[in-house]
């Protein structure tokens, strides 16, 4: 329970809070200095301890070119890297860019779908991490201002 | 011979007479369904009951995988959950609809000669409570709009058939005043429903599209993600209206419901695809 | 209560492809509620786990940036009819749901 | 607003009336404020009225109860300019819609 540990430090309301969760809730803790970041590149290295990435062409991001409403941005994410550990939707111009992150188990497959808010245009970058490395592409998706729709 | 003549004649009499006598509506139905056929010739008549997605791609992808997994789905659930609950007396709500729950959606908006005056889905589920002793329900509420999503939801894929009975001077009059309000210019921007609907199908407004007239009523309640919940037809008139900067009418007062009415009839032969997903 | 957590599950061989959708405002914490003019606190789900017959098949990890009322699909294999899927998310306030289906 | 706090005192009130025949601000002001609600309820009536009219009329009422009533004057100018304009486009549109019905 390294990881209940580590919680336990952060003071005795947040433990009581965890104490009343499902153990299986334990199992990782929520990255929550990756996703108070408010650079992209910082909630890569919170996240992943660098912020470098290679640019995999194995990696399909699937976002609109003009998001629809940029409250509900619908983005899946596959690959056919291998030994994927985990997958990351980091939108850079977001207020706090790190959107969501996957953990992937093995046996699960490297292929996620969900709904994420963009506040402007931006890149969002799809960031795959497996046991060889830190790997990534990325689109932009235009957000507009409505006009009577949005 | 002479007999089956006759039995002919009295089975196309009554058919005769009803084509010519509702030769006004259906013949603004046609040429309604005409324009926007020759506006986007790629389109089938079927798809424009998908609104602005029947025209544009990228936003039909997004839409799309929105229905995937449609956010709609829990005011299904809802709806369903107080369609079915007792009433004070032990009735249902369906107890006051003499149809299956599956037509309901599609008896609606109709003409009331007794009344004389259009009544909607959501005003007849009103009734039913007051009759029932309950109190009306806001015409914005989560309840009402839940209940109107499940019987849309169960009337999908039935064809609409508005009714503009010709024999009827009440029904022809609600019908034309849905269709002066649909054609005529207000607010301080000056701009008539069709301006943007007909005209202008297919531009852009700042970053939105403007979505075909026809199929406008298909698909309601929408979940908005805009907004993050279901809204009505009547809720989406108000918006449009409060666009061109008119003061918006009441939801379901009689000008809304009219025009209900009309863009029903419109409509005729799509089929029903509610509850929607919309931006 | 009931759940306020829906998924579909499919299964095609041995991969279950999943879709769950739940019920959240998932505020921003930068929204103001129009009629006070106050900001709105920030209120999300932070984690939401999957399991199959006990072993964590998908834990999903959210900010504020996710969607009002988030959707969240994926795959994985080792699957079978009859296994039993547990979701259940926590937010930043110590709420939780869960939600258990079996597998068909 | 301004009678019934004059009620109270009847010194007030005539010293309030003594201004208000001198300067003829307020009284020019309720009766262009009526005027301008009575043009807004006839748009009303013809399904016309504008988003914004009321809420003019609204904010007019306001700055006049904090005695701006030169800022109040302009307010309820716009309002009765919208009005008169939404009575002038309803009556336009009495017939002008046939001219867009699909045929």
């Amino acid at each position: 329970m390294d990881v209940g540990r580590r919680l336990l430090l952060k003071g005795s309301v947040a433990l009581a809070a965890l104490a009343a969760l499902p153990r299986t809730l334990l199992a990782a803790a929520w990255p929550e200095k990756a996703f108070a970041a408010s650079e992209a590149d910082a909630a890569m290295s919170t996240l992943f301890g660098t912020n470098e990435s290679t640019p995999s062409d194995r990696i399909t991001l699937k976002v609109p070119e003009i998001a629809e409403n940029g409250a509900v941005v619908p983005v899946t994410i596959s690959t056919t890297l291998e030994n994927v550990e985990s997958i990351s939707i980091v939108v850079r111009n977001n207020p706090r860019p790190l959107a969501a992150s996957f953990e992937i188990p093995a046996g699960t497959l490297p292929d996620v779908s969900s709904r994420i808010k963009m506040g402007e245009t931006s890149d969002v970058i799809a960031v795959v991490r497996t046991n060889t490395g830190i790997y990534s592409t990325s689109k932009q998706v235009k957000v507009t201002i409505g006009g009577c729709g949005g | 011979m002479k007999n089956t003549a006759a039995k002919l004649l009295l089975c196309l009499v009554p058919i005769l007479w009803q084509q010519a006598a509702i030769a006004g509506p259906e013949d603004d139905r046609k040429a309604f369904v005409e324009y926007f056929q020759s506006r986007f010739p790629d389109v089938s008549f079927a798809e424009f009951a998908n609104g602005i997605y029947a025209i544009d791609d990228d936003a039909r992808r997004q839409w799309q995988d929105i229905e995937e997994f449609p956010p709609y789905e829990f005011a299904i659930e809802q709806g369903e959950t107080l369609w079915h609950e007792a009433l004070p007396g032990g009735a249902q709500l369906a107890d006051c609809f003499e149809r299956p729950a599956d037509e309901i959606r599609p008896a609606y908006p109709r003409f009331d000669a007794d009344r004389g005056e259009v009544v909607t889905l959501a005003v007849a589920i009103n009734d039913c409570r007051q009759t029932h002793q309950l109190s009306a329900l806001a015409y914005d509420s989560e309840e009402l709009i839940s209940i109107t999503a499940y019987l849309a939801y169960l009337a999908r894929g039935k064809p609409v058939a508005i009714r503009v009975p010709a024999d009827d001077p009440g029904a022809i009059a609600a019908y034309e005043e849905g269709k002066r309000f649909y054609y005529s210019k207000r607010g301080q921007l000056n701009f008539a429903c069709s301006d943007c609907h007909v005209t202008s199908v297919g531009l852009y407004v700042r970053a939105d599209r403007l979505s075909a007239s026809l199929g406008h009523t298909t698909h309601f309640p929408v979940y908005r993600s805009k907004l993050g919940g279901m809204i009505s037809l009547h809720q989406r008139f108000s918006g449009c209206v409060r666009d061109v900067r008119a003061k918006p009418f009441a939801l379901q007062s009689k000008e809304f419901r009219n025009l209900e009415y009309f863009l029903s009839y419109m409509g005729n032969g799509l089929e029903f695809n509610g509850p929607g997903a919309r931006k | 209560m009931a759940s306020k957590i829906k998924v579909k599950a499919k299964l095609s061989g041995d991969v279950a492809e999943i879709k769950s959708l739940m019920l959240h405002p998932m505020e921003t914490g930068s929204r103001k509620d129009p009629d006070s003019g106050e900001l709105v606190p920030a209120h999300h789900i932070t984690q939401l786990t999957f399991t199959n017959n006990g072993k964590t098949v998908m834990v999903a990890n959210f900010s504020t940036a996710v969607s009002k009322n988030p959707y969240f699909g994926f795959s994985f294999s080792g699957a079978k009819a009859g296994d039993t899927l547990k979701v259940s998310w926590v937010d930043n306030k110590g709420a939780t749901d869960e939600l258990e289906t079996v597998l068909k | 607003m301004v009678p019934v706090r004059a009620n109270r005192s009847g010194a007030l009130l005539g010293v309030l009336a003594a201004v208000l025949m001198v300067t003829g601000c307020t009284t020019t002001f309720e009766r262009r404020l009526a005027e301008a609600e009575q043009l807004r309820l006839e748009a009303a009536a013809a399904g016309a009225e504008w988003l914004q009219t009321e809420s003019l009329l609204d904010q007019a009422r306001d700055e006049a109860a904090q005695g701006d009533t030169d800022a109040a004057l302009v307010l309820v100018d716009k309002a009765r300019f919208q009005a008169e304009a939404a009575l002038r486009q309803a009556e336009f549109e009495a017939t002008a819609w046939q001219e867009r019905v699909i045929k």
